[in-house]
């Protein structure tokens, strides 16, 4: 298990500010945040690049704040891969057993173990120049594996590949922590990443973190308005909040609306996510606690899915399929019924 | 109708012309004396004199500024510290030093303060001695060394470095095994222009080292005496072994330094 | 426990031991006269001479350069051509060949070619004449000018001149619209560091406008002939004056030109 | 309007082969294609900066292959700006007007007029590194536009901005296009740009313009294998084609699908969109001519869709709202039922 406590470091450009985060044994957990935030210091300071201004570092049991990073047993991949140029790709992931004196015969059956699990076995003989971005990627990975660190550190590892390729190396990535059970910390700011491959995930900004949770408890159910903004939320509604019959009922610019969530204070921020709205030219006949009849404002078709703007009092964003929306035959001006349940509704 | 693109017809004349100048002077010294005349100055006991203390003195000194310059440079390229500036700024300084004017600055140092007078006694004579014409090549020439291994050492990235410590290198390790290996290039065309110019390195060697014949007479010293007391086949045939020396130096670094910059 | 970082202390070590150096040894000159015998000697006659003529051929020959460098580089950053590669290389033989060579190709060409001998009826002699001395400084100083405006146009997108051709340029008015005031930073800094060279120029000028007092007497050449004589006080205020006015460049160049590699 | 006839250029790493393309007056039209695929140099050689290898280009029935950019009446905006670095704002915006000696009094009106169309009427004294992405390619485009050009070339020109700021200056262009009636080429590489801005889109590929139609058209019909495969077609599929009952009838490694488009030839290639496809746990009562019975294989959560793999004797993906992946209660390994409709299924 990784601990960190209140870790700070000022680096001018890049800080990290008092960040705290449990990482447990298997856990991949990933960090997501927007460009600057403070992601790839955070990594450099665990891989033992810098040394924290203050703060603890303690992996299984070891507080390694003060090691060097050979003695962490923690291996990186950055997003552009770092295959030192003059080695093979065999030797580029033998290196670190290599440095480990790790006799030769148990150093080549690692490597290709390692690079068989990962699909690059007939490119072993290869210069990593050779290689196309997935592959060098592959090879990085393989470097970082076949070290069996106690944590892996993923640094943007996708975000430098074209569609296709991305996805299948998130499948591998998925599947290598399946297969190893190894310790993930992923940093990226994709939000696809978060779905497909965390257990977790920590939400980062100017170096502090602001919230970690599962991904459904952070897409859904984010604890501030940056988080809010930042996962994309679309309805996020500033009104008064009062207690009724166990619920909240939340008052904005005149529309009511009803939700599970309890809050804190009387002024609260409210959001509804676009695609837990349902949309009809017919009343909704359904046990949704929140329905209101509108007209439509904006279709905006974006392929697969479809953003319709709905005025009730306020502007609602429904996101439906394109096939939904050809079959209601929805145009701007149109009236319309919407509904979403209670639950839908997020207070903070 | 397609107009002719008159911008690019008068730069590329200028460069043209600029090209077609330079390769006549080359030329001009080449051919200048019968290829007989230039056999048997070249064999003469002086020219080879020359020839021996040239590469003698200019691979000594090149072997100097790289074990100067390429700790340094790697400082300057990776770490911050008190007076960076200040240091890049003064390490640069004998590029816009006249060498004349390093060469007296050495003279004074060797000859007149302590450091210089305990060194002489020690054995180690700079003053109008061949070990001056190397501390005068190396004084002149190790910011090209130095300037070249910075920017090769900036255009690779630390990560690299990063990664091999994770891997298990120490600070050193990772420095010898990796980015040592990615900056051979840099390394190549830096040794070969340091080399080059200390070859032809005149103005301080002049000051510090003296010109005496068959003692301090490297290649252009000797270009410099016999032109002097008029020997034009011997101070010609001098010249060409310099631009023959050039031209293989300047091929080599294009190709290894093309993109490093000095 | 946290470890010292060895490594880290080593380079910087080095550089910082190196820049030390440096200092003393400038410091070893300036220092050197007493403050009276200095000032007497910058007010004698010969010194004033030598500033005056170093201004002048230095002033024109950074012209010059500028006027042939600026064009050449636009060239070769901006077209293709047949012969790129070799005008390329050959552009930078001066930087590779010694400066006394060149001066030696410089007085075969002026004095023996038939193009030397009508410029010199016509009026233009080059051979032990200041105008020798700006030739020479030109000749052996322009493939800086040329390498830091070649750097510098590189750095420069081509699409700012696309963009200006679509809003009516010229091709001309688009390098002198846009391309050229973003080349200022570049300009100066290339201009300010051919200046300082021309007036450290020693060697070329050497050969071919000779070292004659009181006519081609630049201040390079008054502190060579000053240190041959004997006369300490002129030499060293010569070295003085030099190391002020490279300082003084270096200071400027590094602001305006730190990014551009020379 | 614009007629390009034939045009060739060979950059070495970029090239244009035999391009011929109409783009009418006032049309919004939309180049997409991948990296490389000669976007850049088809737009850079009808601003003239290049000439052509061969071929010709009409403007307005004035032939201009020959005429230099100065004459051709095109604007150009780049991705990232190119904003003159030593001029402001307001220099910038009224570069084009100086250069044709247009009075200083109707310069000033006219980049005030552009640049509060633009919202930026308040940076006119700026200097360009002073400004945000949006802001500055906004100077950019009012740089553009205030030349009033037969012809406005965009250049990816959205592709250096942050989500928001794209999302928000692609209605400016939509709104821009509106006003003005402007002939636009815009090249991207991002489908969403596509659907909201295009009036038609061109597909290029390696020099080669290989489809134009609407944005419907191309996504719903692509005519060949890379199209399909570009447009992010997740369900194609080879087999061999008959004839029956004035519908195709297509077999795909034993599976039939029924088709309401026509082949040339016996094999062809065969797509449905995912989103097309519907899914459900029950058996679908509708008049869909294709219906199977399978079994989910794998599900991909992306956050506001699912992808729902089914195993049917081929792999079909089908794309559904988080919202109904949710309430069917999919899990892998359930027996599922899907259907589309005949005209659903494209044949090329």
């Amino acid at each position: 298990m990784l601990s960190i406590e209140h870790l700070s470091k000022d680096m001018g450009e890049f800080v990290l500010k008092d960040a705290t985060l449990q990482v447990n044994d298997g856990e991949y957990m990933v960090i997501i945040g927007p460009t600057g935030a403070g992601k790839t210091i955070l990594l450099e300071t665990l891989a033992g690049i810098y040394p924290p201004d203050s703060g603890r570092m303690v992996l299984d049991g070891r507080d390694i704040t003060d090691a060097p990073p050979r003695e962490r047993r923690i291996s990186m991949v950055y997003q552009d891969y770092m295959l030192f140029p003059h080695l093979t790709v065999a030797e580029n992931i033998g290196f670190g057993l290599r440095n480990q004196k790790v006799a030769q015969p148990e150093i080549e059956q690692k490597v290709a173990e390692a690079a068989q699990f990962l699909s690059i076995d007939h490119l072993l003989h290869r210069y990593p120049e050779t290689l196309s971005g997935g592959e060098q990627q592959r090879a990085a990975i393989a470097r970082a594996v076949v070290m069996e660190p106690a944590l892996l550190l993923l640094d943007e590892p996708l975000s430098a590949l074209d569609g296709r390729t991305r996805e299948k190396l998130r499948r591998e990535l998925r599947r290598l922590h399946d297969a190893y059970g190894i310790t993930v910390i992923h940093v990226t700011h994709n939000f696809e990443e978060v779905f497909s491959l965390a257990d977790r995930v920590a939400v980062i900004r100017g170096g502090e973190i602001v919230q970690v949770g599962t991904p459904d408890e952070v897409f859904r159910k984010p604890n501030c308005e940056f988080v809010a903004n930042f996962v994309g939320v679309e309805n996020l509604f500033r009104g008064t909040c009062a207690r009724k019959e166990g619920l909240s009922e939340v008052t904005i610019e005149g529309v009511k609306m009803v939700s599970t969530a309890l809050a804190d204070s009387e002024m609260v921020c409210v959001t509804i996510r676009p695609e837990e709205i349902l949309i009809s030219p017919q009343p909704i006949g359904s046990c949704a606690r929140n329905q209101y009849s509108g007209m439509v404002q904006e279709i905006a078709d974006h392929g697969v899915t479809v953003r319709v703007t709905v005025d009730c009092g306020v502007s609602l964003v429904v996101l439906i399929t394109r096939q939904g929306y050809l079959e209601m035959g929805l145009a701007e001006g149109d009236a319309v019924f919407v509904a979403f349940k209670a639950s839908s509704v997020q207070i903070f | 109708m397609r107009q002719p693109n008159l911008l690019k017809a008068v730069t590329v004349g200028v460069a043209a012309c600029l090209t077609i100048f330079i390769i006549i002077l080359l030329l001009l010294v080449v051919t200048h004396p019968s290829p007989a005349a230039l056999l048997s100055s070249i064999t003469s006991r002086e020219i080879q004199f020359a020839v021996y203390l040239s590469i003698v003195t200019s691979v000594a000194s090149t072997v100097i500024c790289i074990l100067i310059a390429v700790p340094s440079a790697y400082a300057l390229a990776r770490y911050d510290f008190f007076g960076k500036n200040a240091v890049n700024t003064i390490v640069d300084m004998p590029l816009a030093l006249p060498p004349l004017v390093a060469g007296v600055a050495l003279l004074l140092f060797f000859g007149t303060t302590p450091i210089g007078k305990g060194l002489a006694e020690a054995g180690l004579v700079f003053v109008f001695t061949p070990l001056g014409i190397v501390v005068a090549q190396v004084f002149v020439n190790f910011p090209f060394m130095l300037r070249i291994m910075r920017s090769t050492f900036e255009s690779i990235s630390p990560r690299y470095e990063y990664v091999a410590k994770t891997l298990g290198c120490t600070d050193v390790q990772a420095l010898w095994q990796v980015t040592l290996p990615m900056a051979t290039s840099g390394l190549i065309a830096g040794g070969v222009i340091t080399w080059a110019k200390g070859i032809g390195e005149f103005g301080a060697a002049l000051m510090l080292a003296g010109a005496t014949r068959m003692k301090t007479e490297t290649l252009p010293i000797s270009l410099f005496l016999n032109m002097s007391c008029g020997e034009l086949e011997l101070a010609i045939s001098a010249a060409t072994i310099l631009i023959v020396i050039s031209v293989a130096s300047l091929y080599v670094f294009e190709r290894y330094g093309g993109s490093t910059s000095l």
